[in-house]
């Protein structure tokens, strides 16, 4: 008990999910920890506010978090999406570090001649390349796989909303079975998307990258400790991250960082990290909610019919198990 | 100007003589240029390349319809390819063969001189990679170039201890065809 | 009409001259006295527009898309939506 | 006599490379441009350049490493051919929208299908609304030369645009002739150090690539263009300038026997050189005049059009079309050019060399008796050389 306690304590920020453990008065415990953590946390913002990203997006804060981890000696690279478009409006930029965007599936590449040309010119400046999930499983696939054989000393944040969000909401690699989105919708002879979500971080890993992780924007710092890691690591790091878009999944703006938690909360994502070769799990929760619990959430899984929602179910268990005994 | 045309097989190294016969022009003080008939050829099948040597900078970029010299590096192309093709009345054609000039069916009317380089290139580098003895007969036959630049050429082209090698078998193939013309 | 070299942008940070607040219909409002200061409505913040003053959080509502997941994320209920009257 | 050495056009890229201390360099092989990156590698494997060596998984990726390089602050080169052009399409659009001073060598190929590996001018034609300068070179001195040059170009403040250096594919890159590789000071002295006008600095925080809504992006298009205008004048200073150090100079482009001359052929690259000479040959039987396009782009549209206006037929050479329009672009082009004149020549399309097919000296005869028969009689516009 303790020790679950502790896990929760350290990298949990959920009360709620505290009082559910704890029961009494540990939120104080709680709390007192986790602020002890949080007061290590850069203030500096580099991601400024004014950008056009909706209410309660999740990149943003995937991206806020990230620079306060990196900090400002920093240069991001950026694929086309969503991200891009809301915070680079001509003549305004949200970014407080030097920031390119060149096309979709060049962030990885466009990272490879900066990390190049800093190495030509004797710089020490963190290189990030971020991707939504389409720029990155999908289109950037090929330009990413590159980058990461080759060996660069870089960063790739793959901020993972499961879908094409800045074109409305179209099927990419990394969405999971069952959602509806507008190229895979859900009718009356269609669970929607057919196919089990691409495991991205684990063709990254399989690339021999030094540090590879799955975060969670519910999980700051744990994701935070991560990206640390991962831009501290000398060669090329990969951090996948599940950053909720309200939009996308229809959702309620300000169950974002909950959703987040929730997918965490059932197994419907794992938070692990693989270091030079060593895998463990991050965070396993304490008490794992029904599958249900997370689907209910949001509009793209509505259509889930109970058997489906128990085949979802098992698909999480089976790859949990597996997680379990690899990682 | 002078043209020259290379025939050979792919890795008998006919792209490599046209480049060191227009290295050694060069040597020589004259314009020279060489290419390869720009193929997807792999080892073994017929290959063709060029050389022009002229006292003026080489501006035409056209492949050789009408050589002055015809270098065949291996005397059974001439049954697959009509290696003669175009060679002037007045031209010559240097044969890689242990056969005399009249044995090998090579309809020309021009003049035909054999040497068998293979023996030469078997000698001296231990493969039967003829190129380097087939352009030390061609400067004595022709004199378009000088033995000196031909084998300077080939200092250029190979690594020193390959070079040396090559340098022997330019001069057999040189001494072997002064004595015969 | 002169725009930038390659369309550069020399202003980092320079979406702040657009105030997004105008989108809200919902705000936030931070009970001071129930706050326990913990910083889940500034860490989580999407904009971000939390920050904190004098000990104390505070909305920047120039930028405030109200959103409400600070509201939400807050374990002691310290900070209410508000319908905005504009 | 000859000076210098004896090298393949592939190599004479490479020693300019060299010369120019590039600092960064992506690429991905692709026949007939292997040779220029091989070399690279050689010379940054011994130590001869110090430069930054990415060796990419496509042609897609090199384009987009060098912008990310060359937003870096940094000097850089590419190289490409064919398909891997037509691949970067996507990424030349956004060098040139940047406004990044890289340069790219094109080993000039046919594209596919029909799989071909042969020279033609396609590739480099297909890109030329790209916002990339694009020179077209006759020898392999004058693509050392211009390789040279390109930086220079590039890099003037008032140009910022990429360039590319196109060599015919195998015609020039697998071609030794002699050329002279000057001096590293000669350089040194014309080109300065790289300083670059837009980078990435943590200190100096900038962001590159923005998106621009329609009350924008016009304008940036317009600047561009603009630019272009600028690079004529860049072109010509470089010229000269390179010329005070090497003795050597090319212009925009070059004129051969244009004065007086009834017909004027139009072409580019390295087919020039055996037109000069078959005009040569026909001295007094006809009075032909050649007019070599080296810049395509910027294409110095009110001297060429000086140039031609006197002739009573003007005849474009070119290895490319665009099917569907039925002739090449350099043709409509210069059609266009000379459409506004109140007497102006007769134009005919000639395409020639398609996919490597030999462009010989009885083609070129065959093309100026034609262009002759034109000045009296009513021929075809456009004539496609070697269907038979």
């Amino acid at each position: 008990m303790m020790q679950e306690t502790m896990q929760v304590v350290v990298d949990t920020p959920s009360y709620i999910k505290c009082r559910q453990v704890c029961k009494a008065n540990v939120r104080a415990n709680r709390c007192f920890k986790f602020k002890k953590n949080l007061e290590a946390v850069s203030g500096d913002e580099l991601f400024a506010p004014g950008h056009s990203a909706c209410a309660g997006c999740g990149a943003t804060v995937a991206v806020r978090l990230a620079l306060k981890a990196a900090g400002k000696n920093t240069i991001a690279t950026n694929a086309t999406g969503c991200l891009e478009v809301f915070s680079t409006k001509y003549p305004e930029t949200a970014w407080r570090v030097p920031w390119i965007h060149a096309a979709f599936e060049t962030s990885a590449s466009v990272a490879s001649g900066v990390e190049a040309a800093l190495k030509k010119l004797g710089k020490d400046v963190n290189v990030i390349a971020f991707g939504g999930d389409g720029g990155t499983v999908d289109i950037g696939f090929q330009a990413l796989s590159g980058a990461m054989e080759r060996g660069h000393n870089m960063t790739y944040i793959c901020y993972d909303n499961e879908a094409y969000m800045n074109t409305g909401v179209q099927r990419s690699g990394s969405t999971p079975y069952g959602s509806s989105t507008t190229t895979s919708p859900a009718g009356s002879v269609s669970i929607g998307n057919k196919r089990p979500k691409k495991d991205m971080p684990q063709i990254i890993a399989a690339h021999g990258v030094d540090y590879v992780a799955t975060a969670s924007i519910a999980f700051p710092l744990d994701y935070m400790k991560k990206v640390k890691k991962a831009v501290a690591t000398n060669g090329p790091a990969y951090v996948h991250v599940l950053a909720a878009c309200p939009t996308g999944w229809g959702s309620a703006s300000e169950r974002s960082i909950e959703i987040c938690r929730l997918a965490v909360d059932s197994g419907m994502w794992v938070l692990y990290e693989i270091d030079h070769g060593d895998a463990r799990i991050t965070y396993l929760p304490t008490k794992k909610v029904p599958v249900i619990e997370y689907l209910k959430t949001q509009k793209r899984f509505r259509h889930l019919k109970a058997e489906d929602v128990q085949d979802i179910q098992d698909m999480i268990d089976e790859r949990l198990k597996r997680y379990s005994n690899e990682i | 100007m002078r043209e020259i045309r290379f025939h050979g097989r792919g890795g008998q190294g006919a792209v490599t003589a046209a480049e060191i016969l227009a290295t050694a022009a060069f040597y020589d003080g004259k314009y020279s240029q060489a290419f390869p008939f720009f193929g997807v050829e792999r080892r073994g099948a017929p290959v063709t390349a060029f050389a022009r040597i002229d006292d003026r900078f080489i501006r035409i970029r056209n492949q050789i319809y009408e050589p002055d010299y015809i270098v065949v590096q291996d005397s059974t192309l001439i049954e697959v390819v009509n290696v003669a093709d175009g060679l002037k009345e007045n031209g010559k054609a240097i044969v890689n063969t242990e056969k005399e000039p009249d044995e090998i069916g090579l309809d020309t009317g021009a003049e035909i001189v054999t040497i068998n380089a293979t023996k030469i290139a078997l000698d001296m580098l231990g493969v039967p990679i003829v190129n380097t003895s087939m352009l030390g007969a061609f400067a004595a036959v022709s004199k378009e170039v000088t033995l000196d630049s031909i084998i300077k050429g080939i200092h250029k082209r190979f690594i020193p201890k390959l070079a040396s090698k090559n340098e022997k078998a330019v001069e057999v193939a040189f001494k072997e065809m002064e004595a015969r013309i | 009409m002169t725009v930038s070299l390659g369309g550069s942008v020399k202003d980092p940070g320079s979406t702040v001259k657009t105030k997004t607040g105008s989108w809200r219909t919902f705000k936030p409002e931070i009970d001071n006295d129930k706050c326990i200061d913990c910083g889940n409505c500034w860490i989580f913040c999407v904009e971000p527009c939390i920050s904190k003053e004098d000990g104390k959080y505070v909305v920047d509502y120039d930028y405030c898309k109200g959103c409400g997941v600070c509201a939400h994320e807050c374990p002691v209920g310290a900070i209410e939506m508000v319908l905005e009257e504009k | 006599m000859p000076r210098g050495d004896v090298l393949h056009g592939s190599r004479a890229v490479a020693e300019a490379v060299k010369l120019c201390d590039v600092d960064v360099i992506a690429a991905y092989p692709i026949t007939p441009q292997t040779h220029i990156v091989e070399d690279l590698a050689e010379f940054v494997a011994n130590g001869e350049l110090d430069a930054e060596y990415v060796l990419v998984e496509s042609e897609h990726s090199a384009m987009s490493a060098c912008i990310g390089a060359s937003a870096t602050g940094v000097r850089t080169f590419t190289a490409t051919s064919s398909q891997g052009l037509a691949l970067m399409h996507e990424m030349l659009f956004i060098a040139s929208g940047m406004r990044l001073p890289i340069v790219m060598a094109n080993a000039n190929r046919a594209l596919s299908a029909p799989i071909n590996i042969w020279n033609d001018q396609q590739d480099s034609m297909s890109e030329r609304d790209c916002g990339w300068i694009q020179l077209y070179c006759e020898t392999n001195q004058e693509t050392l030369d211009t390789t040279i040059q390109a930086y220079r170009i590039s890099e003037n403040k008032k140009v910022l645009l990429p360039s590319m250096v196109c060599l015919d594919g195998f015609v020039l890159t697998h071609t030794i002739e002699p050329l002279e590789i000057p001096d590293k000071d000669a350089v040194n002295r014309f080109l300065p150090e790289f300083e670059p006008a837009v980078y990435l600095d943590p200190d100096d925080p900038m962001t590159l690539g923005a998106f621009a809504t329609p009350a924008d992006y016009i304008k940036f298009r317009f600047e561009q263009e603009k630019a272009m205008r600028n690079a004529i004048e860049a072109i010509e200073k470089a010229d000269r300038e390179y010329k005070k150090e090497t003795g050597r100079g090319y212009g925009l482009m070059e004129e051969y026997n244009t004065k007086d001359a009834d017909i004027i052929i139009v072409s580019m690259g390295s087919v020039v050189g055996t037109i000069k000479e078959v005009i040569d040959q026909l001295k007094g039987e006809y009075n032909v005049g050649l007019l070599k396009i080296k810049a395509f782009r910027p294409l110095p549209k009110e001297r060429i059009k000086e140039v031609l206006k006197n002739a009573r037929v003007v005849s474009v050479v070119e290895k490319d079309v665009s099917i569907g329009l039925g002739e090449g672009g350099l043709f409509s082009e210069i059609k266009g050019i000379l459409y506004n004149l109140d007497e102006r020549p007769k134009v005919l399309g000639f395409i020639i060399g398609l996919g490597g097919r030999d462009i010989t000296q009885p083609d070129i005869r065959d093309i100026i008796k034609l262009s002759k028969k034109a000045e009296k009689d009513v021929v075809d516009e456009v004539h496609w050389i070697g269907l038979r």
